[in-house]
């Protein structure tokens, strides 16, 4: 049997890493990719508690899917701003994205 | 209709003309005059009815046998001020020789203004006329007298004077006596100025009527004080009754030790010294010769310095207050050296003048001398007699002047030279066979006037002030009057030499001739009357003619006083000087002026020395004024004044003004806008500047902004760890 | 005509303003309408008060016709106004000046409507103040009376004139004679308006019957806000003094009145010294001495000093004039001053006969004062007019050429130098003889500006009229033409009533002595 | 020490390895297939969770449809591919002491947690999770709006990702 | 439930200004049409509330609607008006009404410019009606934070920024130190009487131990008091009117100082009377410097804008002085004065606005003889400078008396020298009428100087006509104000 914790401390590391990704990384593509990562630990997250809550109340595994429709969103429109930046300024580098400044 | 009744209607009908002609007729100089002449009339006619009624009661005068009546005027808290007329002896003999002389002087201006003359060629209004030129039917142009431009003006300007004098004379109190005073006041200012535009004249009439009211001023502080010691100012309530007199001369008030009646008398005594000229407010009189001669005959006869007197005699019994026959009172002293010496004073002036007016001028000055020193010395009845006699006789030689200018106006007309002076004596001469009315009736008044023994008014009358100051012991005033007396007949003999008397000093003097009878009327009447009014005033024990008349004024007008003055026991001491000083004096004047010829110095010049000019520049008077009050007022008034006003007050206001806006500068500049501003406030700009520098975390990188986020994140956790 | 009856003081109060409305809606280029029905409204203003005469009954004592609204609760103080003698002769001679006012200025072109609108809200203004019975409605009026009075000297007086202030500030000097007039004049009432507080801050109430009683029964050894009563009475009292005698106006405070004159256009100097300056009077005769028996007669020796110092530098500092206007002004700080002097002495021993008589000659002397000082203002004006110049120096000798002018500038100067037969004598003897038992010095000093009095009014008749004639107005365009009907008609009823009072006062005086007498 | 656990260590090691390498790796093809295997591990839990739907739907749609997505859009943007100039941006280091912290922060506020160490409940019988899972979604009184909602959002997105990349010329 | 005409009141502007930012920016005039139209309903229905209350004035507050909003908190939609805020909902209605017509000639982006300005309008109005702390500080933010944009955007060019960031920093600090206080309230009469509630009339039974009140007064007070303008923080004011458009400084004069001044007597004075007690002398003091001090520095400002500006702080100064007085007549006064220097600022500003929009100067020295060209315009600001100077038988002199009344009882001294303002109100403002209105024109101004059009004379006589009847007819508005202070004496302890 596996006590709760397990799941628990791992999706905080993954989640961690996630950041950790989002954070260092240079390529907007790569930062998404971090995105990805934290979804997912929030997900699992979100069915060990109902697994280890009441199993007959299906909220947890409600919500996880409610995460993929999300995250199936997200990317989509993420990449195509992506793609789109990129057609424009040739680049995907998020540093040099800061039109958005003073 | 009752003599009340009348005697309020007596002083109407020349204020009436005055209305009539300014407002309706003063185109029609014909109108004018007839109405001015017949209002004139009128009052004449209603004063001797008044008059000869008066003189036909018995005892007139004493408790209740006057003729009186009034009204109430003035509501004063519970009671009223009455106004009134009163009658008594003294007031109707004044109103007798006020009416004639006054109705006479409107004849006379008839003609002395050249009625029925043509319009001047090139007169206008303000300035005498300058005559006109007339062409006759054989072709030749003469020149002659115009018609004054402003005739019917000037009849209305006497009517008001006639009113004034009339108000005076028979109000029955001091106030209306007030009103009627300040009323001829008024009309001397506007007849002096009559030809207001030259500037002489202007001046004139402001110099009199500002010096009138120096005293005025006074006699109004005296008429204030008076009713309000007394609660009246009737003359009755006040004089005629014991008791108040008693309570005012026992009174004593602070300002020297004067009783309170002194004290009044003597604020009110200020008044008559303006009015009737004494020194030293004498000044005004003599350039009051810039009016027309009938105007001067006015002021210096029948009205203005009579009144004066008239109000002096008045209230002698104010004046005498506590006075018992000897030891002059300090007011009576005082009363009795102003007309002493004015008296004496002008006399000497009079002896150096050439301008044949202002000779009168300067006997008239002295003449009233005479009459207030015998008010102070406490000769009413004499004071009364010499007022009237004065009257006539002056009223005669200034309209027989007046006669004489004429004539020689017509003389200058005739040569055409203007630069001749018809005023100035030296170009007379020889006028008695030119103009032998004009020259009888001025002899008569000039014998008068110099007290020629027994014939004329003016010797009685003047006889009796000498026999009073002698009779009473007053030394001093007897033998200044007398000397005084000397020089009047001196100067009265001087003026008929160098007028009448040897042989014309010029054309104008030879082509003078006779003027009309509009003017030669009334010196005929006055000439009667400067003759015949001294015999009703002859003292009972005069050698010969004593028991012969009765001293009838005496009695009479002594019915006014309570107490009735007994006349002086005859002396022959008086009596003998005023014969020595009539004769002498007359006999001397003849004898150095005799032959006086045309272009010599005068006589006297050589003998006074350097005392000459000081005479004839009336002892240096105006310059002195105008060197130390006239100096004194415009200074105050032109400097002092405009100092104070707009430097120091408004300076002050400035400075408020000043002050409000520095404060605020101040507050603003060195407080509001550095502290409170910078402090409180302005840490505005200052954290605009922050501002720049807080932007920058704004980077505008998503990553960063995420670092925040995760952070902030971390950091709460953090707490949540800490706290539970 | 029973609401008339009724609200005969109010309708009097209003009808001015009422007119000034219809004169609102006129068109502003129908200026003889505008002229006309100013001048009607004020007319009927006046027949009003003519009949509130009639229908007035001297023997009464206090109030009559009284009238009382509701007006400001909060600090109770309400909409009363009642007439008695005193106010009655005020308000007669307030109505009857102002349409000889507006008459007078019929010659003005430049924005007539508003200049007769202003004159007629002053006329309220002014009304207002003599209706009063209430302590803050006579403050309300005594204030407002400023305002129209400052736009007239503003904005119609004389435009020439430049006026060197500190520091080379040059402003022109209508502008600096109407702030001086409104400013000084509100710094003056400060004091009054501080002092009604204080009364209104201890009664609750601001009834003038009611506060007098109140207010004269405090315990004289009490205290008010930790003072005591006297000291706190004895600075009221100043307070009020010198509010009135700011607007009297007495030395030292008089500066103002000079400018304001030679400034204001010739009505507003007629209303100013005829009306305006009575206020002032009105004042120390209304509230000064019933309110401060015991303060007027400890410091009458102070108001009398302030008065006669106004009599004699008035009368100085008018002698010293060149300017015309400039002279007669300074002759109402003469005049007025007499007014003062005859209420310090009546201070001095309330009810006495010789108060009742100073008091009698203090009103009849402001009533005369409007009449003489009006129309010699409106003479100036006139010869003004033609002229243009006020300079003494420019005149001279023109009586040949305006005789009738010159007839009626004499007889006015003679009125207000105070020539017996004419108003002025009247007033001024009652003065006189009213202050002489009871202040002696102050009154022989006054004497002296008596004296001068008639110096300054013969030098004016002198500089104008008399002397050598100046060639100048003689002929050509500058030819003086002769007083018109207009004026003539202007100055008839002045002249008419100054003769009048000056031979028969007691139809007058009567009423005057009757409220004097209930008064005080 | 169970099966169970045995794979769930496995898994678990799988899942935080690749989940390195995606996050570190300088190739993006790299980064996303290696993204791929960390999904997988995933969805392994899930079974080992008993939420066999949940592991399908993981396989098919992530793997199957975003992994991909991500390749093709690290295609389309090749030049990245070529260069090989430094992924990691300069403050990576403050970035991993930022993971780092986080990571203990999490731990520490689970370790305050009691009901840490809790076992599951056996799965009652009868109860087939796929089954009530889907009455969940659909049925009204529990959570159709959210899925509805959910739909929506797809398709908003799928239109917008559309309108953004469509090519404007 | 009657007729919610109070809630109408407060969000016809802010519906108002919702629909308008719905319209398009191209149709000014249906902008500018709804605008006016909802400034005529909000100003017909705050008349008519004030006549119902004019008809029985109570010391109860009238048209209250209480409705919860956060149970949980205690915070409650609780609304309200009693005799000392109706004439202030009158004053932002004329304000509102006569704001639209003098900026109808806006043309720079109308749409925005009125939405702000209605929902400052909006903000105000809720204040004034407001009887729960937390709707009130709600509005107050509301009413506060548009004026930053009003004046940053529409204002004038030279000092806008800087005057925006200013206020918006002052009145923001103030609320803050406010919003403290409040807080304390709350918790603190949680503590004492166990209910979470923001309502004020709850709050002010609370029974807050003279200590509390003492320390908390301050804060709360003067937190408020700044946007009254009260020394030293009164800064921010005459800046603000100088940068702020016309409208804007006619709405921030005219009503938003006010704001401060009520807020402080609502909250301020009313919930904490023992600290006011406490403190009234220092508040005094202060007032009395804005007061003088106020009048001396307008006395020697050159532009219009900041000798109205100065003058307001001084006026202001008034009120809270009469506050201070915690007298039936200082407050009366007071409460007048608000309403009548409200009218009073809007006029002079709105005649300043006209003025520099066609002499395109606000220098004193360089103007003149504008009553040549613009008679209304010099005519009714004559008739407010008589109303500044308290001038009697204008609003200024029925509202200024009995604060000096008020200021007799506590200090004659006090008294004695405020009333000099008086006296330099009436030399600076007569100085400012006559160089601007009178005088020579200079040349340069010949013919450039464009009548004003009929809404702008429509505007200004509204204002005249209120202040007029105030001064002449007191009693249209004192017997409603009583009973208000009535209200606030009870709470003082019928003091």
């Amino acid at each position: 049997m596996i006590p709760l914790a397990w799941y628990l401390y791992l999706s905080a590391a993954l989640f961690s890493i996630g950041v950790f990704g989002v954070l260092a990384r240079r390529n907007a593509i790569a930062i998404l990719l971090g995105i990805e990562l934290m979804l997912n630990a929030v997900n699992v997250n979100l069915v060990a508690f109902w697994r280890y809550g009441d199993p007959t109340v299906m909220s947890g595994q409600v919500f996880a899917v409610i995460v993929f429709a999300v995250a199936a969103a997200e990317v989509a429109v993420g990449l195509s701003l992506v793609y789109s930046i990129y057609r424009r300024r040739r680049t995907v580098i998020a540093d040099e994205l800061d039109l958005m400044k003073w | 209709m009752s003599i009340e009744n009348l005697i309020w209607l007596i002083p109407l009908p020349p204020l009436l003309a005055f209305f009539l002609i300014i407002l309706f007729t003063n185109k029609w100089k014909g109108l004018s005059h007839t109405i001015g002449v017949s209002a004139a009339g009128l009052s004449f006619i209603g004063s001797m009815i008044v008059f000869f009624s008066a003189i036909q009661v018995e005892h007139f005068g004493e408790g209740e046998h006057i003729f009186a009546s009034s009204i109430n005027w003035l509501p004063t808290g519970e009671g009223f001020f009455k106004i009134g007329v009163l009658i008594d002896p003294f007031s109707a003999v004044t109103l007798f020789f006020v009416a004639i002389t006054i109705f006479m002087i409107f004849l006379y201006s008839v003609g002395y203004q050249n009625y029925g003359q043509p319009k001047g060629d090139h007169d206008h209004m303000g300035l005498p006329p300058h005559g006109a030129t007339i062409v006759d039917e054989h072709g030749h142009s003469h020149a002659v007298l115009s018609v004054e431009p402003m005739y019917s003006r000037f009849f209305a300007f006497l009517g008001l004077f006639a009113f004034g004098m009339y108000t005076l004379v028979v109000s029955d109190n001091l106030l209306t006596l007030f009103v009627g005073w300040e009323i001829m006041g008024l009309c001397s200012y506007l007849l002096i100025g009559f030809w207001f535009a030259k500037p002489s004249a202007r001046d004139a009439a402001i110099k009199a009527f500002l010096t009138t009211r120096v005293g005025d001023v006074f006699m109004l502080l005296g008429l204030a004080y008076l009713y309000s010691v007394t609660g009246t100012l009737n003359y009755r309530d006040i004089f005629y009754n014991a008791e108040v007199m008693h309570h005012l001369s026992e009174t004593i008030t602070p300002i020297f030790g004067l009783s309170t009646a002194g004290l009044i008398g003597l604020l009110l005594f200020i008044g008559t010294i303006g009015k009737s000229a004494q020194w030293p407010l004498h000044i005004w009189l003599p350039d009051a010769m810039e009016g027309p001669t009938p105007v001067s005959a006015m002021i210096h006869a029948a009205t203005m310095v009579s009144a004066g007197v008239y109000m002096a005699i008045r209230i002698f019994p104010l004046l005498t207050a506590g006075w018992h026959g000897h030891e002059l009172t300090p007011t009576m002293t005082f009363v009795a050296f102003i007309g002493t010496f004015t008296a004496i004073f002008s006399a000497t002036i009079a002896l150096a003048q050439n301008d044949i007016k202002k000779v009168l001028a300067y006997s008239t000055i002295s003449q009233l001398g005479f009459m207030i020193a015998a008010v102070g010395i406490g000769a009413y009845v004499a004071a009364a007699f010499h007022l009237i006699t004065h009257a006539f006789f002056k009223a005669l030689l200034f309209l027989g002047s007046g006669s004489v200018i004429h004539g020689m106006e017509h003389g200058i007309l005739h040569t055409g030279n203007h630069s001749v002076d018809p005023q100035d004596m030296k170009n007379m001469g020889g006028l008695r066979k030119k103009m032998p009315i004009t020259f009888w009736t001025f002899l008569i008044g000039g014998l008068a006037l110099s007290g020629f023994p027994v014939v004329t008014a003016g010797f009685w009358s003047k006889d009796e002030i000498l026999a009073d100051a002698f009779g009473h012991g007053q030394w001093v005033v007897f033998i200044t009057l007398a000397v005084a007396a000397f020089m009047t007949a001196f100067y009265t003999m001087r003026q008929i030499t160098m007028t009448f008397l040897g042989e014309p000093r010029t054309k104008e003097a030879e082509h003078a001739h006779e003027t009309t009878w509009t003017m030669t009327t009334p010196l005929v009447v006055l000439a009667f009357f400067a003759v015949t009014f001294g015999w009703i005033g002859v003292p009972e024990h005069f050698p010969g003619l004593g028991g012969v008349l009765p001293n009838w004024f005496h009695h009479f007008v002594s019915g006014t006083l309570l107490e009735h003055p007994e006349s002086v026991e005859f002396s022959w001491i008086p009596l003998g000087t005023s014969l020595f000083v009539a004769l002498g004096g007359l006999t001397l004047g003849w004898f150095v002026y005799k032959d006086y010829k045309a272009g010599q110095p005068d006589p006297l010049e050589n003998p006074f020395g350097k005392l000459y000019p000081v005479l004839q520049n009336k002892w240096y008077f105006d310059e002195l004024y105008s060197a130390t009050f006239y100096r004194l007022a415009d200074w105050i008034s032109g400097v002092f004044t405009p100092f104070m006003d707009q430097v120091v007050i408004d300076g002050i206001l400035h400075f408020f003004a000043r002050s409000t806006g520095v404060i605020g500068n101040t507050l603003r500049d060195k407080f509001d806008k550095p502290i409170i501003n910078e402090l409180i406030g302005d840490g505005t700009a200052a954290l605009v500047q922050k501002g720049q520098v807080l932007k920058y975390l704004q980077t505008g990188r998503v990553q960063s902004y995420l670092f925040g986020t995760v952070s902030a994140f971390i950091v709460i956790a953090a707490l949540l760890y800490y706290f539970f | 005509m029973d609401f008339l009856n009724t609200h005969l003081l109010t309708t009097i109060l209003f009808f001015p303003v009422l007119t000034a409305m219809i004169v609102w809606i006129l068109p502003s280029d129908q200026v003889k309408a505008i002229r006309w029905t100013a001048f009607g409204g004020s007319l009927i203003a006046f027949i009003f008060s003519v009949y509130l005469w009639m229908n007035f009954d001297p023997n009464l004592a206090g109030y009559q016709f009284e009238e009382q609204y509701i007006w400001y609760e909060a600090i109770h103080s309400t909409f009363h106004v009642g007439i008695d003698g005193l106010s009655l002769t005020m308000v007669i001679l307030t109505t009857l000046l102002t349409p000889l006012a507006i008459l007078a200025s019929f010659g003005i072109v430049d924005r007539v409507k508003a200049y007769m609108m202003l004159f007629l809200f002053l006329e309220t203004g002014m009304l207002g103040v003599f209706l009063a019975a209430d302590l803050i409605i006579f403050f309300v009026f005594w204030e407002i009376g400023l305002v129209p009075m400052y736009f007239l000297i503003n904005q119609w007086g004389n435009p020439k004139g430049e006026r060197e202030l500190w520091g080379g500030i040059k402003i022109s000097s209508r502008n600096y004679a109407s702030l001086k007039f409104m400013v000084y004049t509100m710094a003056g009432s400060l004091g009054l308006l501080l002092a009604i507080q204080l009364l209104g801050v201890l009664f609750r109430n601001y009834d003038l019957v009611y506060l007098t009683q109140r207010w004269t029964s405090l315990d004289p050894n009490g205290t008010l806000m930790g003072v005591s009563t006297a000291t706190v009475k004895t600075i009221v009292f100043w307070a009020f003094v010198i509010a009135f005698a700011l607007k009297v106006p007495v030395w030292p405070f008089h500066t103002w009145l000079p400018d304001a004159h030679t400034e204001a256009p010739t009505a507003g100097s007629m209303i100013l010294a005829g009306v305006l300056l009575k206020l002032g009077a009105y004042g120390f005769l209304r509230l000064v001495l019933p309110l401060f028996p015991e303060q007027s007669a400890q410091y009458a020796g102070w108001m009398a000093f302030l008065a006669t110092m106004a009599i004699v530098f008035g009368a100085f500092a008018a002698y010293g004039q060149t300017d015309f206007k400039k002279l007669v002004a300074y002759s109402s700080v003469n005049h007025m001053g007499f007014v003062l002097l005859g209420i310090a002495a009546a201070a001095t021993k309330i009810g006495t006969e010789d108060a009742t008589i100073a008091l009698n000659g203090a009103v009849l002397q402001m009533f005369n004062h409007g009449l003489s000082a009006a129309g010699m203002f409106f003479l100036v004006g006139v010869i003004y007019e033609r002229t243009h110049t006020r300079n003494l120096e420019d005149f001279g000798g023109l009586f040949p050429l305006v005789p009738v002018y010159g007839g009626i500038l004499i007889f006015t100067s003679m009125a207000s130098l105070g020539l017996p037969g004419l108003n002025g004598f009247v007033s001024e003897f009652l003065v006189v003889r009213g202050s002489f038992p009871l202040l002696p010095i102050y009154t022989s000093i006054a004497i002296i500006g008596l004296f001068f009095t008639g110096a300054y009014i013969l030098k004016g008749i002198r500089k104008v009229l008399h002397g050598p004639l100046n060639e100048h107005w003689a002929h050509g365009e500058h030819k003086l033409t002769e007083i018109n009907l207009r004026e003539i008609i202007v100055m008839a009823p002045l002249m008419a009533l100054m003769l009048y009072i000056g031979i028969w006062p007691t139809g007058l005086l009567d009423v005057i002595n009757k409220a004097m007498s209930a008064l005080f | 020490m169970e099966a169970s656990q045995i794979i769930f260590i496995l898994s678990a090691i799988l899942i935080l390895s690749s989940a390195v390498l995606v996050t570190t790796s300088k190739n993006l093809v790299h980064a996303a297939l290696w993204l791929i295997s960390t999904l997988f591990g995933v969805a392994i839990l899930y079974v080992l969770l008993d939420a066999g739907f949940l592991a399908v739907v993981q396989v098919v749609v992530y793997i199957g449809a975003i992994a991909i997505m991500f390749i093709f859009a690290v295609m389309l943007t090749r030049r990245e591919l070529l260069d090989t100039s430094e992924q990691i941006n300069k403050s990576w280091p403050m970035a991993a002491g930022v993971a780092a912290l986080l990571m203990v922060a999490l731990g520490a506020l689970l370790a305050k947690w009691d009901g840490l160490f809790k076992l599951p409940a056996p799965m009652a019988e009868g109860v087939d999770p796929i089954q009530s899972l889907g009455i969940a979604l659909t049925s009204p009184d529990l959570f159709v709006l959210p899925f509805e909602v959910a739909s929506v959002l797809l398709l908003a997105a799928l239109l917008g990702a559309v309108y953004v990349a469509m090519d404007k010329k | 439930m009657q007729f919610p005409v109070i809630s109408i009141i407060v969000f016809a502007p802010l519906v108002a200004a919702i629909i308008m930012l719905l319209m398009k920016e191209e149709a000014k005039n249906e902008i500018r049409v709804v605008a006016l139209t909802t400034a005529v309903f909000d100003l017909i229905l705050s008349a008519w509330v004030y006549f119902q209350v004019y008809m029985n004035p109570t010391m109860e507050y009238q048209f209250v609607e209480k409705v919860d909003w956060l149970p949980a908190l205690g915070i409650s939609y609780h609304v309200g008006v009693d005799g000392i805020s109706t004439p202030l909902v009158l004053l932002t209605g004329i304000v509102m009404f006569t704001g639209v017509l003098i900026s109808w000639g806006i043309d720079d982006r109308p749409r925005e410019f009125f939405a702000f300005m209605f929902l400052l309008a909006g903000g105000v109005f809720g204040v004034f009606v407001s009887l729960d702390l937390f709707l009130l500080f709600f509005f107050y933010e509301i009413a506060v934070f548009p004026m930053y944009l009003l004046i940053s955007i529409w204002g004038w060019k030279v000092t806008r920024e800087y005057a925006a960031m200013k206020l918006t920093l002052y009145l923001f600090l103030g609320s803050v130190f406010a919003l403290v206080g409040a807080l304390a309230m709350y918790f603190t009469n949680y503590q004492l009487n166990g209910v979470l509630t923001f309502d004020m009339l709850e709050i002010e039974k609370a029974g807050f131990s003279a200590q509390f009140q003492y320390i908390w007064f301050l804060p709360v007070f003067f937190g408020f008091a700044i946007l009254g303008g009260i020394f030293p923080f009164h800064n921010w004011s005459p800046d603000g009117h100088v940068a702020a458009p016309t409208a804007v400084s006619m709405f921030h004069a005219g009503v938003l100082m006010k704001l401060g001044a009520f807020a402080a007597l609502r909250v301020g004075i009313m919930l904490l009377p023992e600290g006011a007690k406490q403190w009234a002398w220092l508040v005094f003091g202060f007032a009395m410097v804005n007061v003088v001090y106020g009048a001396f520095i307008a006395f020697i400002q050159k532009d219009m804008k900041y000798v109205i500006g100065f003058s307001s702080v001084s006026h202001m100064g008034l009120v809270a002085l009469g506050f201070s007085t915690l007298t039936a007549d200082g407050i009366t006064g007071a409460s007048l004065q608000m309403f009548s220097h409200g009218i009073m600022t809007a006029l002079f500003f709105a005649a300043t606005g006209m003025v520099y929009d066609r002499a395109h100067t606000r220098q004193i020295p360089e103007l003149g003889g504008m009553v040549k060209y613009l008679p209304w315009v010099a005519i009714t600001f004559i008739i407010g400078a008589l109303v500044s100077m308290g001038m009697p038988g204008f609003s200024g002199f029925v509202a200024e008396f009995p604060i000096f009344m008020g200021v007799w009882q506590v200090s004659p001294i006090a008294a004695i020298i405020a009333s000099i303002s008086i006296v330099i109100t009436a030399a600076y403002i007569l100085l400012v009428v006559r160089k601007v209105f009178y005088g020579e024109v200079p040349e340069h101004f010949e013919g450039h100087i464009t009548p004003i059009s009929i809404l702008d004379k429509i505007a200004l006589a509204t204002l005249v006509i209120f202040m007029v009847a105030l001064g002449t007819m007191p009693f249209l508005m004192v017997p409603m104000v009583q009973e208000g202070v009535n209200n606030v004496l009870r709470i003082l302890g019928g003091a």
